[in-house]
């Protein structure tokens, strides 16, 4: 297939064509490049749809509806109920694959939107031709771009292909969620699988133009370690929080401070992947203050004086909270204007007297280095003033205000975790508040409770005022995103891995919509550090992650060294650093094993699903940006586990061990089919519990190229977790053992036991595939 | 508080509703025409209430009913120390997935099971589970949810109820089925 | 600001660089266009937001929630009701105009789609260079192109500049709907608003096109008549069925018979918008079945062989309805795969085989010419052994199937409209067929009624057997899609439009999801041709309106000619043909006016909204698309008025004519604030019946420009429809009356004296705008 | 036909549901009640039934309540012929978008109103419409549907009916407001 080649200029002068810098550099990417092309460059969504349907035939979706109707279209409302079909011709399985499509275009739009203004605003500043260096540790240093579009980036201008190529997709693949296209809820899914590969194409452009032009740490596993937690936080100066994704108004303002010699006397943090970022390009120097719900904890307490939002995942009703605090409200983008006047070509100081003597409701400001003005201006004005308000109710209105408590449980009915709130108001009605503090480390701070409590008690703020000595104590470490791994890392442990002596690749990624609080995310970390399993994180996980201390009072990330490697804790930093994640297992394929890149994504992710023990948990995902990145991973054959919020993504992929036939793949040696058993044996899947996840995990992250000693140690780690939480063996294990010496020593007489009782029959390990077109046939 | 409406006030149901058993002993009589039950407990019955043993509760329940129990995940171990025969350990989304398929033999190989049981997960998750066997296993089977709350996705439901009135209610039910 | 320009290579050869066809043309687009560029050339959403915020407090939006819930992220469900706000922040008000815009993404996003995949196979058949050409009297080709983007495309591969545009543009606009971006009710209006001027974008790019290279009608008055109907096709023939949008392998069937010497041998019909341009691309010779509710309607009675299925608008369970009839079904795009295998490298015969045998359920075929081949191979072979098939079912049937209706009005609770089924099956089982055969028209034959009825009684076929006669003597004409309106059409007519005497101009655009069946939309067309308004249709309304014949057996189109001009009917073709009717209003402020065109895109609308008394009506308007046209024509300062289920899309536009402080303008000439009257009083709006929509449209004609003898002109109709559609004069006339002059002369004493109650007094008549900027102050 | 849901069943509503009055005496009671009554008439009152003169019979409601009337289409001529002095024509939206404003000083400037009973509008369009007025309208005024479906956006809604039960409910309102 053939590649439209643009050659871009720099810019127009006028309206009239006056151009300067033009340079026609034809061919240089593919130059470059000896590698010959393989068969997908800029792959439309037909052309790996095979790849696709293989793994929907494995993984079958299974749809539980979050919604029995649809309301799109003004035929509708639709039931869909059991086996009836809407006005257009839906059943109830392709609505609900549509709805996902729906789910992952919001996010791979949402993902490739911030990549395309970053390499606009990088262009701006640093041009075209600015080369995207990630270090010397990263010859390869866009791995899904080389795979997916079959060109080699070398400069920001070159991304622009990249995202070109990824708009055009995205509206192609989104445009079968109208009424009356796609009609099969397979196909829906592997759109899915499309939207999701795009996604992350979108992701790894973010993330190298930034890591490359913004001074970020590159893939360096001893990046500084930064504060974490509200408790660091130095209340007595000016505040400014950034809420958001996208660092460029973070980095604006902590330019502004420098530039202006105010270096130490105003509190930059952030909140949300912009707090990674803003730590990445200030190599640790400003404060994190958590994860997405941490949003209202920390405005609650007032502490802020100026926030300032740019992109995704920030609670729409800052601006209410803010006024409540008597802060101001800096919106920086034109996706997320909140109403506010536009004062983007306003005097910075004009900017400053109407926010703060309130004669605006807030400002949106579309100029980072402006923001970075206002921002700092605004909050020395402001902080000397805000000092009544950086409080919290005192305890005794707190009383008071549980006092006026009905037990409606209206709250409860409202809370996304059903807590126990009304039984918390009747202790602290007199005065004990110990249950109310306990909600604290359940509660995900959305406020549902307080909007339908007809008595109007502020009830999280309530929670956050009996918590408020463990909040302040919220004093961590959190290494900064590192960005990419190291071309040499993965020489070193992509035999092990691919072998199967690292027992796996663990990611925790993704947001904080926790079932039981963000410890248990921590549990799990450390269990399969200890394990020495390779755990990645990233996002809101990476942040939850470093909020929990061991008796000597240090995180996991003092614990545990940065490296990609067997027991060590790696922060590729914020979501959009997913990319390199997925880009660690594509490295894997072709650095180790040396399979071709170029526009071969089907050989890649066939060499992943069975060869490289990778899976993803994402906890508390949450919205459709994490829906989009799972996508991403399953099409490329790595496992993704969500916590119990995650079924509301409302469809898994699921395999099912006992159906043999299901099983089977290529031996690549001969050709012949060989059964290989359940390996990974699912795709997306909610848990129910910690433990459950644990246990899936370890048994995920087994795969059919498994050396019968890298089996072994990966068969060790499920077994062993399997008892600890489950008191015995698993009862499949006759379908991970291949042979005798597949079998942990120390477990052998148990499980050779219980094997007999399956009438378990040696099997054979072949050279695994699931693409006849990669069969190397007898000659 | 309404008992025939969605606990989680906004996870409002479809056309298709659950009807409301506020009788234990009419949930017996539907309980015990059932040729193949099986009762799905998840972790949460460690935290529902203790005024009840609901790992012994539900073994007892099983034991008259003659149905088959799997339990979801840790308190596996609870289980077997109580000891029962028909116990079984699998993810809640496995059995789900497998209770869709008409022809899933069941645990012991003999067939799909024609009424099931859910005790014990956090109501959403529930809630999902149970209108996934709504749409896609009505044809072969009908599910009870035994938690103290309306499940509007369930074939039958007890009504949103206090802690205390929920206890008596599952006592009459063992006591009559 | 400035622009990037793009240079297009003709291909790459292979993999290694070796260019043929470079062509370094920059500055072309410039050059040729000395007028200077607009303010906002490439607008983003910030850059029209001035204008947007300005519509928005003149028509503010009302919601009428069609859900209370958000079901988008795994916080949900979120209840949203009255003050609640959800777990992301997000109020009701909010939370519908953000599904109000992800509609609309869906919508840009189908149209944008279809535009990209029809350029790019347009680019392989004629080249990068195939010149635009829409003859001779259009010599401003793209209005819209050269308003908002600022150039002036003259090729095809200019259009690809466009669609990179766009296609940023609707990812970084629908990126707003994730979870915690956009905050604010007015600004996701705006950027609905936004996304319906890339919608307008994208069909002007595939009409512009389509109609240059596949030899459409160019804006020709006299396009042929074709015929329309189901009981024009000749049954005895084998039939190939087209449904959905795309033209192109529709065109395949058409070129491959013509090539094979089949002409005449084989029926070829369409159905939806691709129905309008495979008959333009034959220039009438095709069949027109009819709008999309009649896709059940042809296929229950049996007769296509095969169908053809491309995208939009397709009823997805098509293959189940053809599997009932014998019938083969054919996909051919990657966004409506259907789940059949991919045929695009088989061997047609092969294929033909395969269809025909059953031995697949179906084709995926991405290749336009063997689409024709294969369609009309299997249609061949398929004919004579489907003759059992062509039929509906039986009267004894019917008689026997009523009968076992259990009076239960499951269907009628699940039919969309409440026809009254259980009804007419007592009648039906006892032989009296009459009130079935009533419900043929106001059914919308969606099927919901058959999935509802536990009988599982064919209700639908049950109706068209007892309306078969009627469905035999569909026999109708339909005046083929024009295309553009010509400038010279512009010219003439524009000064009396502007001045108003000209009454206005009726655009009855949009699908088929009619409250009160088809007719209605036929009598409202023909009233305001009889006032000789410029009536202009498109897409499934220009079918509805051809489908009734008078007395002596003439529809519409026999009786009114297609010119762009008073008392005329006007189809411009399908539904990407709107953009004409856009065009049409901005190249009146441009030819006649000369108002400056280029990337002058608030001026130009400013210019529409005070000045062009045009209406838009989409009577059965259904889909996101429809959605997305009408947002382009609120931007545009056009009102559109929808038919009762128009409500479902849960957000009008409305303006309080009562409230005298929102209906000022400034007069240009002097900078003064004039209050003109609520001149258009809507943007948006539902209407409940016929009378009201025809009332309202003549109405909302009146602008604030109107000269007197032109307000006198449109206050006759509108007083006329009032006192015909509601027995007396409207109660509003004092706010449009603004001097005595304006009263129509044969009305003067009735309306003075209703004046006179009103306290009635003269207004002045500015030269009205809403931009400061546009004001001439005085020297 | 369980009377207290949605008549088109797939516009299932959200967690605020009307109430379902079955007793025209209770209706009367609480029409009773409202210091400024509106009641609008959709065109559809044409073809409800023809069991009772439905623009008669909206005319002696509006006296015995001291309503306003507005109607919103054709059938304005009917109810002009009655004659009835508080007598409105407006489009529907425009109404609602009104009443919404609770600044709006209603057709005759004393204020907006605080009972509006509708009737006679289709289905899913009565349904929209009593939605907004649900969500923004709540603090100032209450909405009754007199049509014979549950309407679950409505304050007050009467159940499915069959038209004879309907028009009795109707007839026995009428002699008790
Ligand atoms: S898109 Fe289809 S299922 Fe949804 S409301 Fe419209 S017709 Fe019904
Ligand atoms: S803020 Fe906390 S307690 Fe309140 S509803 Fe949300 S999670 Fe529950
Ligand atoms: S909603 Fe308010 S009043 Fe009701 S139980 Fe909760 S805190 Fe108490
Ligand atoms: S799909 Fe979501 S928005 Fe639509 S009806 Fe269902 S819950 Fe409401
Ligand atoms: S997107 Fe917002 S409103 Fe919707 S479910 Fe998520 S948190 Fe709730
Ligand atoms: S097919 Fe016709 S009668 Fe049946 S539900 Fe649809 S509109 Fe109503
Ligand atoms: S649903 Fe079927 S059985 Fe019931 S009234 Fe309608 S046609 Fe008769
Ligand atoms: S008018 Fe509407 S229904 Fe008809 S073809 Fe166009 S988009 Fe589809």
């Amino acid at each position: 297939m053939a590649r439209k080649l643009k050659i871009k200029i720099d810019e127009l002068e006028s309206g009239i064509a006056r151009i300067k810098g033009l340079e026609v550099s034809i061919g240089k990417i593919v130059e470059e490049w000896e590698e010959p092309e393989g068969p997908t460059p800029f792959p439309t969504v037909a052309d790996l749809r095979e790849w696709d349907l293989k793994l929907l035939s494995r993984y079958k979706p299974m749809y539980m509806p979050f919604c029995d109707l649809c309301c799109l279209c003004t035929f509708g409302k639709c039931d869909l109920s059991r086996d009836k079909r809407s006005a257009c011709g839906l059943d109830m399985a392709t609505q609900q694959s549509r709805i996902v499509l729906l789910a992952c275009s919001i996010g791979a739009a949402t993902h490739t939107s911030h990549a395309r203004e970053l390499v606009e605003y990088l262009i701006e500043k640093f041009g075209r031709d600015a080369p995207l260096d990630l270090g010397m540790d990263v010859r390869i240093e866009a791995p899904i771009t080389r795979l997916v579009c079959g060109i080699k980036p070398k400069t920001l201008g070159d991304l622009e292909d990249v995202l070109d190529y990824i708009e055009k997709e995205i509206i192609n693949t989104m445009a079968a969620t109208h009424t009356g296209q796609e009609g099969s809820n397979l196909d829906f899914e592997s759109k899915v699988f499309h939207m999701g590969m795009l996604d992350h194409l979108a992701l790894e452009v973010t993330d190298i133009a930034q890591t490359a032009l913004l001074g970020f740490p590159k893939a360096d596993p001893n990046a500084p370690l930064a504060e974490l937690g509200f408790g660091t936080v130095d209340t007595a100066k000016p505040v400014i929080l950034c809420i958001g994704h996208n660092v460029v108004p973070g980095a604006g303002i902590v330019d502004y401070i420098e530039r202006s010699g105010l270096t130490g006397m105003v509190e930059v943090c952030g909140l949300c992947c912009t707090a990674h970022d803003i730590a990445r390009y200030t190599k640790g120097k400003t404060k994190v203050i958590g994860p997405i719900s941490w949003q209202l904890r920390f405005i609650r307490t007032g502490v802020p004086d100026v926030i300032v939002l740019d992109i995704q995942c920030i609670r729409t009703d800052i601006p209410l909270e803010a006024n409540r605090i008597g802060a101001v409200v800096i919106t920086t983008n034109e996706k997320n204007c909140h109403g506010f006047p536009d004062k983007t070509y306003e005097d910075p100081d004009v900017i400053v007297d109407e926010l703060v003597n309130r004669k605006i409701p807030g400002a949106l400001i579309r100029d980072p280095e402006k923001v970075g003005e206002v921002a700092v201006k605004a909050a020395l004005k402001l902080a000397p003033l805000r000092a009544k308000y950086k409080a919290l109710p005192s305890m005794e209105e707190v009383v008071n205000h549980a006092k006026r408590c009905r037990k409606c449980r209206e709250c409860e009915r409202a809370c996304p975790n059903t807590l126990p709130i009304s039984e918390a108001m009747t202790y602290a009605a007199n005065g004990e508040f110990g249950k109310l503090a306990e909600l604290y480390d359940y509660c995900i701070a959305c406020a549902r409770c307080e909007r339908a409590c007809p008595a109007q008690i502020p009830i999280f703020s309530l929670i956050a005022k009996a918590a408020e000595r463990k909040m302040k104590e919220e004093k961590f470490k959190i290494r900064i995103g590192r960005g990419p791994i190291q071309d040499t890392e993965i020489r070193e442990v992509g035999r092990p891995i691919v072998l199967g002596e690292i027992p796996g690749v663990i990611a925790f990624v993704g947001c904080a919509n926790y079932a039981e609080g963000g410890k248990e995310l921590v549990e799990m970390c450390e269990e399969f550090l200890k394990r020495r399993y390779i755990v990645v994180v990233s996002g809101c996980a990476a942040m939850t992650i470093g909020m929990y201390k061991n008796e000597e009072g240090k995180t996991l990330y003092e614990l545990y060294p940065g490296d990609f490697d067997a027991g060590c804790l790696v922060n590729v930093g914020s979501c959009v650093a997913n990319a390199h994640i997925a880009g660690a297992a594509i490295k894997i394929a072709n650095i180790f094993a040396k399979r071709k890149l170029r526009a071969n994504y089907m050989e890649i992710a066939d060499y992943i699903l069975n060869r490289v023990g990778a899976v993803g948990i994402a906890w508390g995902a949450m919205s459709q940006k994490a829906a989009s990145i799972a996508a991403g991973f399953w099409r490329l054959g790595v496992p993704v586990i969500v916590g119990p919020h995650g079924s509301k993504y409302r469809r898994m992929l699921l395999g099912r061990r006992e159906k043999e036939g299901n099983w089977y793949v290529y031996d690549a040696r001969t050709g012949k089919k060989v059964y290989v058993g359940p390996v990974p044996e699912h795709l997306f899947y909610a848990a129910e519990t910690k433990e459950e996840a644990m246990v899936m995990a370890a048994k995920l992250c087994m795969r059919a190229n498994d050396t019968t000693k890298g089996r072994a140690i990966k068969l060790t780690h499920y077994v062993d977790l399997h008892k600890k939480f489950f008191g015995k063996l698993p009862d499949d294990l006759h379908l991970f053992v291949r042979r005798e010496a597949d079998i942990p020593i120390t477990m052998k007489d148990e499980i050779l036991s219980a094997l007999k009782d399956k009438e378990w029959k040696e099997m054979e390990i072949p050279d695994p595939t699931l693409l006849e077109e990669l069969v190397r046939r007898r000659i | 508080m309404i008992r025939g409406e969605s606990w989680q006030k906004a996870e409002v149901p479809g056309p298709i509703k659950a009807f409301l058993i506020d009788d234990p002993k009419r949930l017996a009589i539907l309980i015990k025409r059932a040729k193949r039950p099986l009762i799905i407990a998840g972790y949460r019955i460690a935290k529902m209430t203790d005024k009840l043993d609901l790992v012994r509760y539900l073994i007892d329940l099983a034991e008259r009913i003659n149905a088959h129990v799997v339990v979801t995940g840790s308190l596996i171990k609870e289980f077997e120390k109580r000891g029962y025969r028909y116990l079984y350990l699998m993810p809640a989304m496995e059995v789900v997935d497998r209770l869709m398929d008409s022809e899933w033999p069941g645990f012991d190989g003999k067939g799909n099971y024609d009424l099931v049981i859910f005790i014990g997960f956090p109501y959403y998750y529930e809630w999902l589970m149970l209108n996934g066997l709504k749409h896609f296993a009505y044809r072969h089977l009908r599910t009870i949810s035994l938690d103290p709350y309306y499940q509007p996705n369930a074939t039958f439901s007890l009504p949103n109820m206090k802690i205390g009135e929920w206890v008596k209610f599952l006592d009459s039910l063992k006591d009559n089925v």
